[in-house]
């Protein structure tokens, strides 16, 4: 009993500090990534006693975005407006924080692993419903940001908190549709199932990842995230030209960092969850248990514990990967306008998220899976 | 008893009503005239086939006819059953061919009249009501008809109703109608509860003649003063006859068929049907008799001296009834019903011939308005004379063999008294008759010269009906003569089964007795003479010197005013009074408003609770809740 | 489920619920009530009842809640003072409670439900699979009579909370709400 | 384990919290939030009965109970609006237009 609980807290804390780093890091993509795209330097001035420079390295920006912006965040005023529903106001980043941060638990990032005999599952939690708790969650991610825009007594804040909490229920759906496609194709809720069924190819060379049997939930996967994580394009409620910052414009110091940790952990679960249904998750093509069986033939053993490793290096880029995919759109795309975005939500999404689960469910009745 | 579809006889004037009642104002006149006497023609066919039937059956036979069963309620039994025997036989031919007469005589009467088809609804409505009176075969149909002809009686003489006067005396005929039909009630249930005392429970005219023995005759004689009673309210004898004279104010042919020749007949009819009862209580009887001979008298005397036409025919209608209820009450049930029958002729000869001058004068009853209209009015003239003869029982005429009978039987069954005042009465009559005659038709004129240019025949329509009427007035009494003499007394003859038969007790000739009469009526007729067309002066100097009397007699012996103050002041006081204003006003009145009081302050509380707050109607849901939670407990703690 | 947990659970529901009845600002009585609901839901998973559980928690906090908050943003519901008058309703509201809950209590001491549940409930207990089965087979007929029911229930909070043309009602309306207002209603 | 009769009187409470709610407060969206709370306090009990008899009814009626009070709120809160634009109040003291 103990050792389970050891076992999980162990999981837990991997997960949560994996999700962390990733966030922390993705701040940098951003930042690097954008000078990147705008042909700008981008952050390169923070220098801990000239000794990357002694060294002759190039100033990458790391120290900028790893340390130096979380010291400053962490140790300037919290500053609370007058008026202010201060239990509220203080309560919202970790409402909108913690249902993010949970919902990993339940996403396998690895195959089992064996350690003394004894097979441990790579995810935080055995959870054999983790599509429901995912929408959950998601759902639950809600508050946070409401509770932040009306706490501070401001109207822009009052605006973005509308707005944002509108965007979300409104793109939840979408988001739900997807993944009850997805779940109807696989037949179960069990996400490390879901990840093990898209092991595997077809025709002997085709890896069996979702996104050949579901494009569509994909694409609307991948646009409901984004809209859930309320970045550009789909950033209204904080577009800073018409709300300032939207519903933490009155939030300063560490209150804000955890808006912006939010913010990033968000990318990172949208890229989890694509990478989960679509991509195969850990799974890596021809690679099986015992090692890797290429379509020419040839086998080449690996020992159990390789196997595992590899796949969660294997989950860990892909993620990234989506990441990366997802700030280049941020920095590629206008934003939206109000009506536009519903427009895309209600018209839009939700007929076609409804349509493909009919058909889905069609084909696999008809299949008989 | 054979059966006989009667119930087309009854069919028939029932059709004329529905058709009359709902079509005869919209398709107009023509047809009216047609279909209401014409359905009392048909019935009259019916009934002359029916009588034909009777006829070929043995002496004693009778005709039945079950239409549906009415009352079953444990042993007690009516059924509405019609039954034609010698007398219901008589009574139906008199009623349906006289009727037919003045249905006839109507539309020519009526001619000018706006309201035609309701005329004709109630005229065959009434004839309904009568034939059913007459064919009923059990006593509660018969008031069924008892009833119906009061009420179309009532109908008919307000038929005017837009004059207060005519509805006044309508309601008054109603009224006073109720109290001998009360009396009629009350002898027929007495009568029903003495039978069943005894098992026998029905109101079945056989039945109840032939189990009559198990009745005592004190109970009978109760009976018998009660259906006296009830006798006297329908054929306006004393003291329920004010009635009659009031309701002339109808029109004439309402007064010729109602209250001349069948309804006021009603009386002796049921009086002569209930013989079997009568013969067990001979008290009553008498009763019958004195009521009859007195109201004979009684009212020959106030007809001696009214102006108004129409009032001493009515006066002379009570009288003659007078005379029919002296001939059942002395136990001559044949002789009543055969004057019943020859009264019909002449006296509804004389309305319809009163009625023919008042057309011809406009509406003028007035006979100090009239005179020397022999001319103008030939067959009128001529028919009336015929009816006054038989009235006043000349010898050969119709009235003289029925009067004849009935004094004789009053003489030789021992009611000495009696039959002087019905002699005396014979001379009145014969007084009052020919005054009429004289002082409508002789003298010299006295009508109003603007009535005079358009003084006229009655059309053929009218006085058709009265050349009948006149023959039937002079040959109608000739099927019963007296014994002896040709095929005698065939009509008594005919009846005794149905009413028994007269025993004389004192032996006296037949002969002197008619000598009798006859003599005595010719002297009123020579005063009459004498007083109107000799010294014409003389009943001016009469009424002056005996001031007294004249006024006596002409205000009908102020009995109408008796009344007044005996019966109706008093009525009206208690009515307005006491009963309106006392237990009307604040009993009833007090209950009905309290209840609407009541009710009115309790919801008014009651809305109280109607808050409006979906608070206060939460908790009451929530007081319901734990009621049912409370109940269930207590059923678990069972 | 362990003892402890329910019992921490119940306190944490129950206090929460309290919560919602007591406080002065809709949008705390929102915040505790979405608490009183997530504890429900735990409870749910705890008896095993999961998707149900997991349904609750994305169908009432996910969802109808936050509807709840847009209207309270929407009408600007700011603390409003709780006792109005009213006191004896309140008394006889709080009467009425205790003595409605002394009754369940008699009745749920009484069931035979006070037994511990079967330890070990079938396989399948609480899964989709199994309440999937039971809406399509024997409450097929109740399912698309709610489906019908929620798409009426759309389209009247549309048709109700559509703005009425927006010239006469609003005058109309404060006339009558100041009328009423005046006559004290 | 849990005895049910806990879940039960559990729920009891609920229930009757709720309805103290609905008759204390004044305002009527918390008054549809005590509704609200009633009706999961009556789930509360169905699947702690489904539970005991191990049967999926109990949760089925839970599933129903959810959707009808998603259609509840959606009107609900249409009515409290449309109240509102009329009546500038939510207040149910203010709100006994529908009296004697």
């Amino acid at each position: 009993m103990a050792l389970e609980l050891l076992i999980g807290a162990i999981k837990a804390v991997v997960v949560l500090v994996l999700i962390l780093n990733v966030a922390a890091i993705l701040l940098w993509f951003e930042r690097k990534g954008s000078a990147l795209m705008q042909d700008r330097i981008g952050a390169n001035r923070a220098n801990i006693f000239g000794i990357g420079k002694r060294l002759g390295l190039p100033n990458l920006g790391l120290i900028n975005t790893l340390m130096a912006d979380a010291l400053k965040l962490f140790t300037k005023e919290d500053f609370i407006p007058d008026g202010a529903d201060k239990f509220v106001h203080g309560l919202a980043p970790f409402l909108a924080l913690f249902p993010v941060l949970v919902t990993f638990v339940v996403i396998p990032f690895g195959d089992v692993i064996t350690i003394m005999g004894r097979t441990i599952e790579l995810r935080a939690a055995e959870l054999n419903v983790g599509a429901l708790y995912i929408l959950a969650t998601i759902g639950i991610g809600v508050y946070g940001v409401a509770l932040a825009g009306w706490s501070s007594n401001n109207r822009w804040s009052l605006l973005g908190g509308t707005r944002a909490t509108a965007q979300m229920i409104s793109y939840e759906l979408a988001m739900g549709l997807a993944i009850v496609a997805v779940v109807v194709t696989y037949g179960t809720l069990d996400l490390q199932a879901i990840c093990r069924a898209q092991g595997g190819v077809w025709f002997g060379f085709l890896p069996r990842w979702g996104i050949l049997v579901q494009p569509v939930a994909f694409l609307m996967l991948m646009t409901a995230g984004m809209a859930e994580s309320k970045r550009v394009p789909f950033d209204l409620p904080e577009g800073e030209s018409e709300l300032i910052a939207g519903y933490f414009v009155e939030y300063s110091g560490s209150k804000q960092a955890v808006f912006m940790l939010t913010d990033f952990a968000e990318v990172v679960l949208v890229s989890v969850l694509v990478t989960t249904f679509f991509f195969g998750g850990w799974q890596i093509p021809y690679l099986y248990r015992d090692g890797f069986h290429f379509p020419w033939g040839s086998i080449v053993a690996l020992p159990n514990v390789a196997v595992a490793i590899l796949g969660v290096v294997a989950f860990l880029l892909k993620v990234l990967l989506f990441c990366w995919l997802q700030i280049v759109i941020r920095w590629t795309m206008p934003r939206f306008r109000y009506d536009q975005l519903m427009r895309l939500g209600w018209k839009g999404l939700l007929p076609l998220g409804l349509a493909n689960v009919a058909v889905t469910a069609v084909v696999v009745v008809l299949a008989g899976v | 008893m054979v059966d006989f579809p009667l119930g087309l006889i009854l069919l028939m004037p029932a059709l004329g009503v529905v058709f009359n009642i709902f079509f005869g104002a919209r398709l107009g006149r023509r047809w009216v005239n047609v279909v209401g006497p014409g359905v009392i023609f048909v019935a009259f066919a019916i009934a002359l086939a029916a009588f034909a039937k009777l006829m070929s059956l043995p002496a004693g036979g009778s005709l039945g006819f079950m239409m549906w069963p009415w009352i079953h309620a444990g042993k007690f039994t009516v059924d509405v059953a019609l039954r034609l025997d010698a007398l219901s036989g008589v009574m139906v031919l008199v009623v349906t061919g006289v009727g037919s007469l003045i249905h006839l005589y109507s539309c020519g009467y009526m001619a000018h009249d706006p309201d035609v088809a309701r005329f004709f609804a109630y005229m065959n409505l009434f004839m309904l009501s009568m034939l059913t009176l007459v064919l009923s075969d059990n006593l509660l149909l018969m008031f069924v008809g008892w009833e119906g002809v009061g009420l179309c009686s009532y109908l008919l003489i307000s038929f005017w109703y837009t004059n207060p006067e005519f509805a006044y005396n309508g309601r008054k005929a109603f009224v006073v109608n109720r109290v001998g039909d009360a009396g009629f009630v009350l002898g027929a249930l007495t009568l029903l509860s003495a039978f069943s005392v005894h098992g026998v429970w029905s109101f079945n005219f056989v039945e109840m003649h032939s189990h009559i023995g198990m009745i005592s005759p004190t109970i009978a004689t109760a009976v018998g003063l009660l259906l006296l009673l009830g006798a006297t309210g329908k054929s306006a004898q004393i003291p329920l006859y004010v009635w009659l004279p009031d309701a002339m104010v109808g029109p004439t042919p309402v007064s010729a068929l109602i209250h001349a020749a069948t309804m006021v007949t009603a009386g002796v009819y049921m009086v002569a049907r209930m013989n079997f009862l009568y013969r067990l209580g001979p008290s009553a009887m008498d009763a019958v008799a004195t009521v009859g001979a007195v109201t004979a008298m009684f009212a020959a005397t106030i007809a001696l001296v009214q102006p108004d036409i129409k009032r001493v025919l009515a006066y002379s209608t009570i009288s003659q009834l007078g005379y029919m209820f002296l001939g059942v009450g002395v136990g001559a049930f044949g002789a009543g019903i055969f004057h019943v029958m020859t009264h019909a002729f002449f006296k509804a000869l004389l309305f319809l011939g009163a009625g023919s001058v008042i057309h011809a004068m406009g509406g003028e009853q007035d006979m100090n308005k009239m005179g020397a209209l022999r001319s103008k009015l030939p067959i009128t003239y001529i028919t009336m004379l015929a009816a006054t003869l038989s009235i006043t029982a000349m010898p050969g005429f119709a009235g003289f063999f029925s009067k004849d009978a009935i004094l004789g039987a009053a003489f030789t069954s021992g009611h000495f008294w009696l039959w002087l005042i019905g002699i005396i009465t014979a001379g009145l009559t014969g007084f009052y008759m020919f005054r009429l005659l004289f002082m409508t038709f002789h003298g010299e004129s006295r009508v109003e010269p603007e009535r005079l240019h358009h003084l006229h025949e009655s059309p053929p329509v009218m006085t058709i009906p009265l050349m009948i009427l006149a023959v039937l007035s002079v040959i109608g009494g000739w099927v019963g003569l007296p014994n002896g003499i040709l095929w005698g007394d065939a009509f008594g003859r005919f009846l005794s089964p149905a009413v028994g038969q007269f025993v004389p007790v004192v032996e006296f000739s037949d002969l002197a007795l008619t000598a009798i009469s006859v003599l005595v009526a010719l002297a009123g007729i020579l005063l009459a003479y004498v007083m109107y067309i000799r010294l014409p002066g003389l009943p001016y100097l009469l009424a002056y010197r005996a001031s007294a009397l004249y006024d006596f007699f002409l205000n009908k012996y102020y009995i109408d005013q008796l009344y007044d103050w005996i019966i109706t002041k008093p009525l009206f006081f208690i009515s307005r009074y006491i009963l309106w204003r006392g237990v009307d006003s604040y009993g009833i009145e007090g209950l009905v408003e309290g209840a609407g009081l009541t009710v009115e302050t309790g919801s008014g509380l009651a809305r109280r609770t109607e808050t409006g707050n979906v608070q206060h109607y939460a908790f009451v849901y929530l007081l319901g809740a734990i009621g049912i939670a409370a109940y269930y407990i207590y059923r678990m703690w069972q | 489920m362990p003892l402890w947990f329910f019992v921490f659970l119940a306190a944490l529901s129950i206090i929460s619920a309290l919560g919602v009845v007591l406080q002065r600002n809709p949008v705390h009585c929102l915040l505790a009530l979405i608490v009183t609901l997530m504890t429900i839901g735990v409870l749910f998973i705890g008896l095993g009842a999961v998707t149900v559980g997991f349904l609750q928690i994305i169908v009432y906090v996910g969802a109808i809640m936050v509807l709840f908050l847009f209207v309270i943003w929407l009408l600007n519901l700011q603390a409003m003072p709780a006792n109005s008058g009213h006191l004896a309703l309140k008394l006889l509201g709080a009467i009425g409670a205790a003595a409605l809950v002394a009754e369940l209590f008699a009745f749920f001491t009484q069931v035979p439900a006070t037994a511990p549940p079967p330890a070990n409930p079938p396989a399948d207990y609480g899964s989709v699979s199994q309440l999937a089965i039971a809406l399509f087979s024997n409450y097929l007929i109740a399912f698309e009579v709610t489906s019908i029911l929620l798409l009426a229930a759309v389209v009247g909070a549309v048709a109700l909370a559509r703005r009425a043309p927006a010239d006469t009602e609003p005058r109309i309306a404060q006339t009558e709400t100041r009328a009423a207002k005046s006559e004290g209603w | 384990m849990v005895p049910a009769s806990y879940f039960l009187i559990l729920s009891a409470l609920l229930f009757t919290i709720g309805v103290a709610g609905v008759l204390i407060r004044r305002n009527l969206i918390v008054m549809l939030m005590s509704i609200e709370l009633m009706l999961n306090a009556v789930n509360l009990a169905f699947v702690a009965f489904s539970r005991t008899f191990s049967s999926a009814d109990g949760q089925v009626i839970v599933f129903f109970v959810m959707t009808v009070a998603a259609a509840e709120a959606a009107v609900g809160l249409a009515i409290m609006i449309a109240v509102f634009r009329n009546r500038e109040t939510v207040n149910a003291d203010e709100l006994t237009l529908m009296r004697w």
